[in-house]
């Protein structure tokens, strides 16, 4: 069983929802609180959604220089599959485990609202259980989503095939319509929207689950 | 003409600011120390076509309390930006 | 020339008898700084004074209701071993002066309403009314606190899943702005805001204490604004420093008290709203029976020179007042450096002092230090409790007669029913696009349809397979003409609209938002409204488990029309499935379940609907409300649905209730959402398009002869409509609209009107 | 000794700014006309106790750098604030 990590940042908000979708995918979830610094003996590291800091100054950039924010970039580093959802991507930009930044939404105002992704890549720890080009109808829920990179940073990005997501209908103002990236080596992942939110129809959708499926897989192959 | 104007939002003092407190309280942990009374604010730079100087700067007064601030949290100022 | 200086305790918004009371009270004069502590204690805000004598005759009774009014927020018995407390506030005078962080802080009111009794927040909704938005002003309001809203409790982690947006003239210089929480608890970890135990500590937790807001009860929430231009003519001197929210700060002080309380380290615990300090310390000793001293230097102060008055009335936020006995303190203490919560002892809870009569009366004692000099000392109880309370005068309108005469159901002319159709119809999703309203997995029906419907789940709960349902409520067109039956159709409408997912109706929390209670018109209304509510209440065995009333409401000498506003709370016995929906399936039928007419002299009244109102029309005779017509109907709506909720297969595809905009725009709602048309064959005319009363619904089956059968076993009375389908809505050959322009007019309308596009 | 600092942080040219293009659109319904190129950017204030202008200067443009911006999208600058 995947034994999966969830970081905890004060001001994060969806640490319980993403450990549930860990264990109804038959893994195992942690919450790991941010003053730790050691992962300990992880498959998987998960930083979520909320607001960690507060979103203070700018989405991530308190969170950055959390205590166990050394802990990930070594995990990752090491080949650890790490995963950022939402302000966990915010989070990981910011530290500079993935590139580019995330700036506000093109029409200033948060949006909570389900969006149709389409998977570009399946070169990496969370798209790797999808099939290349399906459409996947999974929520977004941001202020700050609109994915920002320079030239020559998007070039690298299209060669090295680290756009894993896009969105069908750009929400947001996100360069190319990219919704999540993944760093060269495919382990560690960001996205804007919420896998963790549609893992079942009761809720409006279950698409979410092949992303997860396959994040939490990778955990459990290296047993 | 055309001026080149800064306008500078900042909270009325007395008017708490949770995010510069919140800037102030992780500073230490960053290895910054000595700091203290943060105060984040807004900054607007535009350009403005005016017969003068004055008139340039009248014009982004109004503009920075009518719409870029609200006088009741918020102080606003108006500059010409020299350096341009 | 200058006139004598105002005496300081009208300064302070009391009245010369009310100072004689304080006087009588304490045997004495009293000093300054208790001056001002009643100034605040006894403001309209603080202790309902002029309402409480109508809120009496509100039913709060019930066997599932662990705690009614009078606490933070209600609490009820949702089975499962899981108590729901929702509370509702409103925070209309901040918001008009700051639209952003009136709202902001509006949300973070409610939410220590609601965790200050041991529930995790799990839900708000926003009630929201602006005049209009060919104002710039009304625009500029309408953006601010839809922001200020979106900016807290998204991040302070709490889904907003619903509330309601009305446009008119009335709220133009005073929007209302209205906050309902939700949270659930295991019940077992109920607490409550009692200090008890001589000798244990009062903590403060969370932020720092400046001054702001001092005196905001009193000052804005207690009065009218003077002139019809909103903040512009509030008198600069009385205008407080305005309160800023911190929802990072709420955020680690919810994840703080809920971990003290789970780990049993509270006597008692409340949250510091109006009155800030000076409030918790004497409700919180007066409900235990105890004193009070309290250490004015021993409170974190965020700005110098701050005097002990300011330090006891302060509104800052995210503030808590917990009550520890010596031994845990170390522990509290702990639990909070994780958190990052600040944690002070400010207070002693002490033994009540024994009067010369032998009663024994607990004293809330300022000190400066602990053994230092005593700046106050007055019975807790009389500061929390013994408000004078008033009947002020009430008369009914004298021009209610001839406004009622004015029925526009006689004779306003017909008009373009299509193009009527779709002046009406606004999709408020620009609102709500901008909440969080997913958050801990739980929205099953998030905003847009007719009540939110979560799972009754979240972190520390006990496991269960219930769902909760929300709705608020209100209509003030119907209570300007009529507010006894024009709340008592709000309280069925949301009846009806908890039924719409499913849910049966278990309690009520309303917030009355009223004009100047000063103006016996005024009270007139506001003692009909309760009347209306109770009557509503009691016929369908409703509790009322809490409430705010916020009064002056009112620019320029004008009162807003009355606005109470209900908010509904329901249980679904088993939620394992969605409910239907507006998603209605081409071939189905339509069936029309509830009374077709209205109760009352006209069949399908106009008076105070949408539709007359956007005429200039606001007269007449509103439907009357008549439980005996809604109980069947609601109760046959709600098992269909719950039994579909619980997995059962079923004909019926799509459920709305009939509410504003009447028939028209229902059904113009659910051909939009589906993108399928519909045709009715025959309607009684554009009264029966557009008459808005309760206890109809719209149901779409795919098997209308089972359907039927079952409605006319259980009693209720259904009409055959027509059938889905089609590209157009085609009505009663009163008008027909192609669903695609229903859909682009509907979904454009707010953000055209707030010139967005 | 304690020097009070301002510091700038603005978008990279070239890097979209929504906020300032959507307060250029506001304008002219409000009735200012003739302005233009509005960019929309942060400040910051704060006391800074150091043993000379030059140090107090150099942590202030460090900490601007390292934390109050980032360097992907945005240019930060620090200076003096000679009014205090
Ligand atoms: N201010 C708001 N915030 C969030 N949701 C809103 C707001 N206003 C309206 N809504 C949602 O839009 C839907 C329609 O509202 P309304 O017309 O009042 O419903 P009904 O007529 O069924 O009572 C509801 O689901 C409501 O919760
Ligand atoms: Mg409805």
């Amino acid at each position: 069983m995947a034994r999966i990590g969830v970081v905890v940042f004060p001001g994060s908000n969806c640490e319980y929802d993403a450990a549930a979708a860990v264990e109804q995918l038959g893994g195992s979830a942690e919450l790991i609180f941010h003053s730790a610094t050691s992962l300990g003996d992880l498959d998987g590291v998960i930083l979520p959604g909320g607001f960690a800091h507060g979103d203070y100054l700018r989405p991530g950039a308190l969170a950055r220089f959390s205590p166990v924010m050394d802990a990930v970039a070594a995990f990752a580093a090491a080949g650890g599959p790490v995963l950022g959802i939402c302000n966990g991507f915010q989070v990981l930009t910011e530290a500079g485990l993935l590139p580019g930044a995330l700036q506000k939404n093109r029409g200033l105002t948060f949006l909570c609202q389900p969006t149709t992704l389409i998977v570009s890549s399946t070169r990496s720890v969370l798209t790797r259980a999808a099939t290349l080009g399906a459409e996947l109808v999974v929520p977004i829920n941001h202020f700050s989503g609109a994915y920002t990179c320079d030239d020559e940073t998007y070039a690298s990005l299209v060669a090295d095939d680290q756009i894993v997501l896009r969105y069908r209908d750009n929400p947001n103002g996100s360069r190319d319509d990219i919704a999540g990236v993944a760093n060269e080596a495919g382990n560690v992942v960001g996205l804007m929207p919420h896998p963790e939110r549609a893992m079942s129809s009761l809720l409006g959708s279950a698409d979410g689950r092949v992303l997860l499926e396959g994040f939490v897989g990778v955990g459990a192959a290296a047993h | 003409m055309n001026y080149s104007v800064i306008v500078e939002v900042t909270l009325r003092p007395g008017i708490a600011d949770p995010e510069g407190a919140t800037i102030e309280r992780a500073l230490p942990t960053l290895g910054f120390s000595g700091v203290s009374l943060v105060r984040a604010g807004k900054l607007f730079r535009f350009s403005i076509d005016a017969d003068s100087p004055e008139n340039a700067l009248a014009t982004a007064q109004s503009l920075a309390e009518r719409l870029l601030s609200n006088p009741v949290i918020e102080d606003a100022v108006a500059r010409l930006d020299e350096g341009r | 020339m200058s006139s004598a200086p105002e005496p300081l305790h009208r300064a302070l918004g009391l009245t010369d008898s009310e100072l004689d009371d304080i006087r009588q009270v304490l045997s004495r004069d009293p000093n300054p700084l208790e001056l001002a502590l009643y100034g605040v204690m006894w403001s309209e805000h603080c202790s309902y004074k002029s309402s409480r004598i109508h809120l009496k005759r509100l039913p709060s009774k019930g066997a599932h209701v662990l705690v009614g009014p009078g606490e933070g927020a209600g609490v009820i018995d949702a089975g499962d071993g899981i108590g729901i407390a929702i509370r509702i506030e409103s925070h209309n005078h901040p918001s008009a002066i700051e639209p952003y962080q009136g709202a902001a802080t509006g949300v973070g009111g409610i939410l220590r309403d609601v965790f200050s009794m041991g529930a995790r927040p799990l839900a708000v909704m926003d009630p929201l009314f602006f005049g209009n938005l060919d104002d710039a002003r009304n625009r500029w309001l309408v953006e601010g606190v839809v922001s200020g809203i979106s900016g807290y409790g998204n991040s302070v982690g709490v889904p907003t899943i619903g509330g309601e947006l009305t446009f008119d003239e009335c709220y133009s210089a005073n929007p209302l702005v209205n906050v309902l929480a939700v949270g659930a608890l295991p019940t077992d970890r109920l607490a409550l805001g009692v200090a008890s135990g001589w000798g244990n500590y009062a903590v403060l937790l969370g932020s720092s204490t400046g001054r702001d807001g001092i005196g905001g009860v009193s000052v804005l929430a207690s009065a009218g604004f003077a002139g019809d231009d909103g903040a512009a003519s509030i008198d600069d001197a009385k205008r407080p420093s305005v309160q800023v929210g911190d929802p990072y700060e709420e955020k680690r002080l919810i994840e703080a008290c809920l971990e003290l309380l789970d780990r049993g380290y509270v006597v008692g615990i409340q949250d510091l709203g109006g009155a800030g300090l000076v409030c918790a310390t004497c409700e919180t000793a007066a409900k235990g029976g105890v004193g009070m001293d309290v250490d004015i230097t021993a409170v974190p102060q965020r700005e110098l020179g701050m005097q002990a008055f300011e330090i006891m009335t302060s509104e800052s936020q995210e503030r808590m007042l917990a009550i520890v006995t010596p031994e845990n303190f170390d522990a509290v203490q702990a639990v909070c450096d994780k958190w990052e919560v600040r944690a002070n002892v400010v207070g002693h809870v002490v033994e009540p002092t024994i009067m010369t009569d032998g009663t024994s009366v607990g004293m809330l004692r300022i000190r400066n230090g602990f053994d230092g000099e005593v700046l106050a000392e007055v019975p807790a109880s009389s500061l929390a409790d013994d408000a004078p309370l008033y009947d002020r005068p009430r008369q009914r309108p004298s021009d209610l007669d001839a406004v009622r005469a004015d029925d526009p159901t006689i004779d306003e002319p017909v008009g373009d029913a299509a193009a009527d159709l779709l002046d009406l119809l606004v999709d408020p999703a620009w609102v709500y696009r901008q909440y969080d309203s997913q958050l801990f997995l739980n929205t099953v029906v998030g905003p847009g349809r007719d009540a939110a419907l979560l799972r009754l789940a979240g972190p520390g709960l006990p496991a269960s397979n219930r769902g909760f349902a929300i709705s608020t409520d209100s209509n003030p067109r119907w209570c300007a003409l009529d507010p006894k039956d024009g709340t008592a159709l709000t309280v069925a409408e949301g009846v009806a609209n908890l039924a719409c997912v499913g849910a049966s109706a278990k309690a009520v929390v309303n917030c009355l938002n009223f004009g100047n209670p000063e103006h016996p018109e005024v009270m007139w209304q506001l003692s009909e409204s309760v009347d209306g509510m109770a009557a509503a209440c009691d016929a369908l065995s409703l509790p009322v488990i809490g409430g705010n009333v916020s009064l002056y409401n009112e620019s320029g000498g004008r009162d807003i029309d009355p606005t109470p506003v209900v908010g509904l709370l329901g249980i679904v016995d088993s939620l394992v499935a969605p409910p239907p929906g507006w998603d209605w399936n081409d071939g189905d039928a339509l069936v029309l379940v509830g009374h077709r007419e209205a109760a009352g002299a006209v069949p399908f009244p106009l008076a105070g609907s949408r539709w007359a109102t956007r005429r200039g029309r606001r007269g007449g005779q509103l439907a009357s409300f008549d439980a005996s017509r809604l109980v069947s109907t609601f109760n046959f709506v709600t098992a269909e649905v719950a039994s579909i909720c619980a997995g059962k297969v079923s004909d019926v595809t799509a459920v709305h209730d009939v509410s504003g905009g009447g028939l028209a725009a229902a059904l113009a709602e659910m051909a939009s959402v589906t993108r399928v048309g519909v045709n009715v064959a025959k309607l009684e005319g554009h009264g029966e398009l557009f008459a808005e009363f309760p206890g109809r619904f719209v149901v779409a089956t795919s098997d209308a002869e089972a359907f039927v059968a079952r409605a006319i076993g259980a009693g209720v009375p259904v009409t055959l409509l027509g059938t889905v389908g089609g590209t157009r809505v085609h009505l009663g050959g009163l008008l027909s609209v192609e669903v695609s322009d229903i859909a682009a007019r509907r979904g454009g309308a707010l953000e055209g009107a707030l010139e967005l596009i």
